[in-house]
């Protein structure tokens, strides 16, 4: 299903807390659902724009969850677009282009799906883990986030995860590529899916490469428009550089160069 | 005040000798009609926004850009410092020219050369094409010889329009390059040479640091340590060269840099600009240059123009 | 991560001879010191922002300036054609020296020429004031022998600088126009020449068209036509001109252009920069430059760099 | 009394309608009380800048009026700016610097103020209406509207005007100076102060330059800075170009260049 051609105006239907970040939902009437792993390009539609003229591109955001037409997205206010984005009101207007890019692919038959997340890249593994479910395939969650005040974020799985927490105060003290390596050891059938900061998604392509264990990535890039036109969210693969607005943002781990991420 | 509002206006125009339905194009390098046709499929060929396509620039030789980061956002603006990755000559031609020729406007292919031979190279290649109307010559890049940026000098443009106006019958819009002193001078000895447009602007030489306090002392964020600035920011500035390039020439020119919405596109057709072109704002809404042409057309309409095409030149 | 933040650092430096408390200077012609005073007072007096006085630049004649509108509000930015409004250097002399004379800062007179010999007739005149303790040099004119804008040209600049760097022993800064296609070059020439420092950027050249959609096709809002563009909208490009020239010069940089806090202040430093200059940003607020110096004091702070002057020029 | 150097927070404790405008109240602790006549730089703390990056310099207002550390602006929504100021919510920020330029000169001890109004025009001329009365010296008031609905805004003035509208909705259906035009004749002692569009400010200098009537005009022009630092602001007097920010935005009506108005 390709994307309605053009942005186009929803409303914010809500705005709540999950944890530290904001959950902001929408209604899009007109997009086909997305894909777990595909994103949306979002501005708001008032106060976009500041003292500095920033923001003033849309940004990127994979979407977290879907109930029917209500589109829900994980935003962890770190800078301008992304502050705007977690203060909109209910009732508010957001301009919204998507579904966005290449999701993750269905695991093998055979394969243990297991999801490793870190932080606000708990987002696009929410939806994930509830499409394995509805597809009776039960993920293994593994999800890393800096305290446990950031861990209530994983109250939006369809199940509870197995949590690692920066300082101790939820599940396993320490990072979530730890529980990763134990899972690996005691799961060689696993396929993995991961969305998190860059050093923890180098973390688990080299784990999974020494392992030959399958793994899908969902990367970050700035970008500019979403849709394959600026070339500027590009990650060093083996075949060169790669778009990952359009051939991502999910690659497969051992697509990427290993020093994908050396600049 | 405003009496009744008239008819839509038609808005078709010329363009060194293409027919266009309107006046709105996209600025090369903004618009991947391949990649946007994967991601919109029939909704984009419906409503293609852009009356004549112009492809990102192609060079002869393949290209992987620049190393990232690539973007930078800027106050109400963009820098980028993407480093033309393209197929190189003979890779555009059996795989890009292809898909693009399915496109329902015009195509304008986009070429730069690191020289005169090589633009001579990628001005006979692609002209030879049938599928292509026109040819845009992006002289932003140095001249590996001379070590001068080619549209920054007068004199290197008209050397180059000497070399490849001859290669072909079909129309060569020169893009100029926004950093030159006199870029009405460069639009002149690109006319001597036998140009049929010219287009501008391109991005303005821009640089952003990097944020991290702990990073090196004048460490450059872009991987390619410079890039080129787009957006509202640079509007101001299109316009005075447009209005400079449109009083010293008789050229048809394509107006860019920061056109947000019909209004902005208005201002350079008041400035001397034939037709616009839409660049960064395509980032921000894929259809942007739909809503530049409906607007335009309102505003047309108010001011009581039937016809673009008697919209007067008065520069 | 961060540890424990030390002291406030020391943000003492030195421009071309002249030694300031800080680096925070202002742009010429973006704050007139005499209306302020009476405008602010003491409150003005007591909190001086710049740690340099930069005048308001003269010329040879009195000027009346241009006509209005002089102003248009841009994206994150804002266009003039101010025209130098101004007494003459006679004027000048007998009026407002005197009272700037009473900032309580060095004194930086900008000077403009029409042609070198007026260069000469200003810098001689100025500098035997024992109240000026340097000149800056705005260069952005056109030569009326040559038709050229002086700073345009790195020849017309070595020429300039040839004929009154004999006259005064006291600094020359050289304010570079940014719409030279080789800012660098202007730079190299100026240094040659032997100009102490080097300021920039001064305004892009820009226009606005009139939003009056009765009026005349093509009119232009300024009253001169064109204009020059200031404010956050040009900084990535001031930044990248600022980089050029600190590359190819081992000359103070006096770096400005759309500087509206610290972090920009430092991103020039980063870039090159010696001293930074707030301008559009003062017309926002007008104590804009104070804050700049506070907020850079901290970030230089967080980064442990105890002494502005042991801050790193790596370009 | 200089202002405070630089610009400052103020809290906006009141917005309300007046006709079509909005009053728009802060309260200013630190600044001194300004003369009628005077003017503030005014931007909103948030929102201020847009998607085209503008709103970016401050906005030009005459005081309107002034209640203890409460000072009132009357607000026509205009553009970008004007907007976001109009719209600024009870508890949020506004930026100010001021009290700026010069305002109105008290009328000779013989003189009978005549105070003229057109449009938002009417701002500057209730502060100035009021100060008057509190001297014991009731001037005549000719308020200028679009239509009745306009003109609801005269009640912001202590007592009520001789109103004119252009639709005849209200009072005399016809132009304030047509007004003037009448009191010039029965009052040769008149002092009139006028502040409206141009076209008006130029009628009534030519009325009272044809009568030898003293009339002083607070002037607009964009603004960038509003303390003499752009030379942006001027307007042709008999002595040149004057910046009217710090040499206005009062003028007496004869150190005008007649030809002022002329682009
Ligand atoms: C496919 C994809 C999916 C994503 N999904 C999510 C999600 O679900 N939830 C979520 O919270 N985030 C998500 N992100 C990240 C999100 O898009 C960014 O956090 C957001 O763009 C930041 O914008 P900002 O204006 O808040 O911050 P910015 O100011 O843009 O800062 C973000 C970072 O960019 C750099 N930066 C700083 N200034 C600039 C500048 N002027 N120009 C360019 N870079 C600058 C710095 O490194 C800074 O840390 C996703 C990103 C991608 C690509
Ligand atoms: C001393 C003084 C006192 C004033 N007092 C009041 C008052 O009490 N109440 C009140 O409502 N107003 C007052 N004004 C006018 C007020 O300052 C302007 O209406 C306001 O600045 C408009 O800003 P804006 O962004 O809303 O509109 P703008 O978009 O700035 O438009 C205003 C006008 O400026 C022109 N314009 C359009 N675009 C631009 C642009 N990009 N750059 C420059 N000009 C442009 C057009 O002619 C337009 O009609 C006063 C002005 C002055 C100088
Ligand atoms: C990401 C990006 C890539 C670009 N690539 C090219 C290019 O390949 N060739 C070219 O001539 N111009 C290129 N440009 C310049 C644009 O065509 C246009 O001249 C410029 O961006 C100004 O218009 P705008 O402000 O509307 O974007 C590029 C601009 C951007 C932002
Ligand atoms: C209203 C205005 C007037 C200016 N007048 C002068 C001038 O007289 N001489 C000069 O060298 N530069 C002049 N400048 C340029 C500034 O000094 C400065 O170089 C430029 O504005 C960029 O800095 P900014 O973005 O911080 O304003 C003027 C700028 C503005 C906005
Ligand atoms: S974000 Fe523009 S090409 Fe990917
Ligand atoms: S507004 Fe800047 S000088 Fe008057």
């Amino acid at each position: 299903m390709t994307a309605p051609f053009g942005r186009r105006l929803c409303e914010v239907t809500a705005n709540q807390a999950a944890g530290p970040y904001r959950l902001v939902e929408v209604a899009d009437r007109s997009g086909p659902p997305p894909l777990a792993g595909q994103f949306y390009m979002l501005a708001a539609a008032r106060g976009w724009g500041g003292a500095d003229g920033r923001p003033h591109l849309a940004r990127a955001f994979s979407v977290c969850r879907v109930r029917g037409e209500r589109l829900g997205f994980l935003v962890d206010a770190i800078g301008p677009g992304t502050e705007r984005l977690a203060a909109l009101d209910q009732g508010e207007g957001m301009w919204l282009v998507g579904p966005l890019g290449i999701g993750f692919s269905p695991p093998a038959r055979e394969a243990r799906p297991v999801l490793v997340a870190g932080g606000v890249g708990l987002a696009p593994l929410v939806i994930l883990a509830e499409s394995l479910r509805d597809a009776g395939r039960d993920p293994l969650v593994l999800a890393g986030f800096r305290d446990s005040g950031y861990a209530e974020a994983a109250g939006l799985l369809p199940a509870p995860p197995v949590l690692a927490t920066d300082d101790g105060s939820a599940g396993h003290h320490g990072l979530v590529t730890e529980l990763l390596v134990d899972e690996l050891d005691q799961t060689p059938s696993a396929v993995v899916y991961a969305c998190g900061p860059p050093a923890m998604l180098e973390s688990v392509r080299a784990l999974c490469a020494e392992r030959t264990v399958a793994a899908e990535l969902a990367l970050e890039e700035a970008m500019a428009c979403g849709f394959g036109a600026c070339f500027g969210c590009v990650v060093l693969t083996r075949d060169g550089y790669r778009r990952i607005c359009v051939d991502g943002p999910v690659v497969a781990a051992s697509d990427l160069e290993e020093s994908w991420l050396e600049r | 005040m405003a009496g009744a509002l008239t008819a839509a206006p038609d808005l078709a125009t010329g363009l060194a000798g293409l027919e266009l339905r309107h006046p709105v194009l996209n600025g090369s390098g903004t618009f991947d009609a391949i990649a946007a046709l994967r991601t919109f499929g029939d909704g984009l060929r419906e409503r293609f926004p852009f009356s004549a396509f112009v492809s990102k620039t192609i060079t002869v030789e393949r290209r992987d850009g620049n190393p990232p980061p690539r973007l930078w956002e800027a106050p109400a603006g963009l820098i980028n410092s993407i480093g033309l990755p393209n197929k190189g000559l003979d890779g555009f031609l059996e795989h890009d020219l292809p898909v693009l020729a399915t496109v329902p406007v015009p195509l304008i292919v986009s070429v730069a050369g690191f020289g005169h031979d090589e633009f001579a190279t990628l001005v006979e290649g692609v002209a030879a094409r049938t599928e292509v109307a026109a040819l845009e010559l992006n002289v932003s890049c140095p001249n590996v010889k001379s070590g001068c940026v080619m549209g920054d000098d007068p004199h290197e443009t008209a050397t180059l329009m000497h070399r490849v106006r001859p290669l072909t019958s079909k129309p060569l819009i020169v893009k100029l390059t926004p950093n030159a002193s006199d870029v009405g001078g460069v639009a002149v000895a690109a006319e001597h040479g036998g140009a049929d447009a010219v287009s501008l602007i391109n991005t303005l030489r821009a640089r952003a640091i990097d944020p991290a306090l702990e990073s090196a002392s004048g460490s450059a964020w872009l991987g390619a340590g410079s890039g080129g600035l787009s957006g509202p920011g640079v509007r101001a500035v299109a316009l005075e060269q447009v209005h400079q390039v449109a009083s010293r020439t008789t050229l048809p020119v394509v107006g860019m840099g920061g056109i947000r919405c019909g209004r902005d596109a208005l201002d350079f057709l008041a400035a001397g600009a034939t037709c616009v072109a839409v660049g960064t704002e395509s980032f921000r809404d894929p259809a942007a240059a739909e809503r530049v042409r409906e607007e335009l057309a309102q505003l047309l309409s108010k001011s009581r123009v039937a016809r673009l095409a008697d919209y007067p030149r008065v520069v």
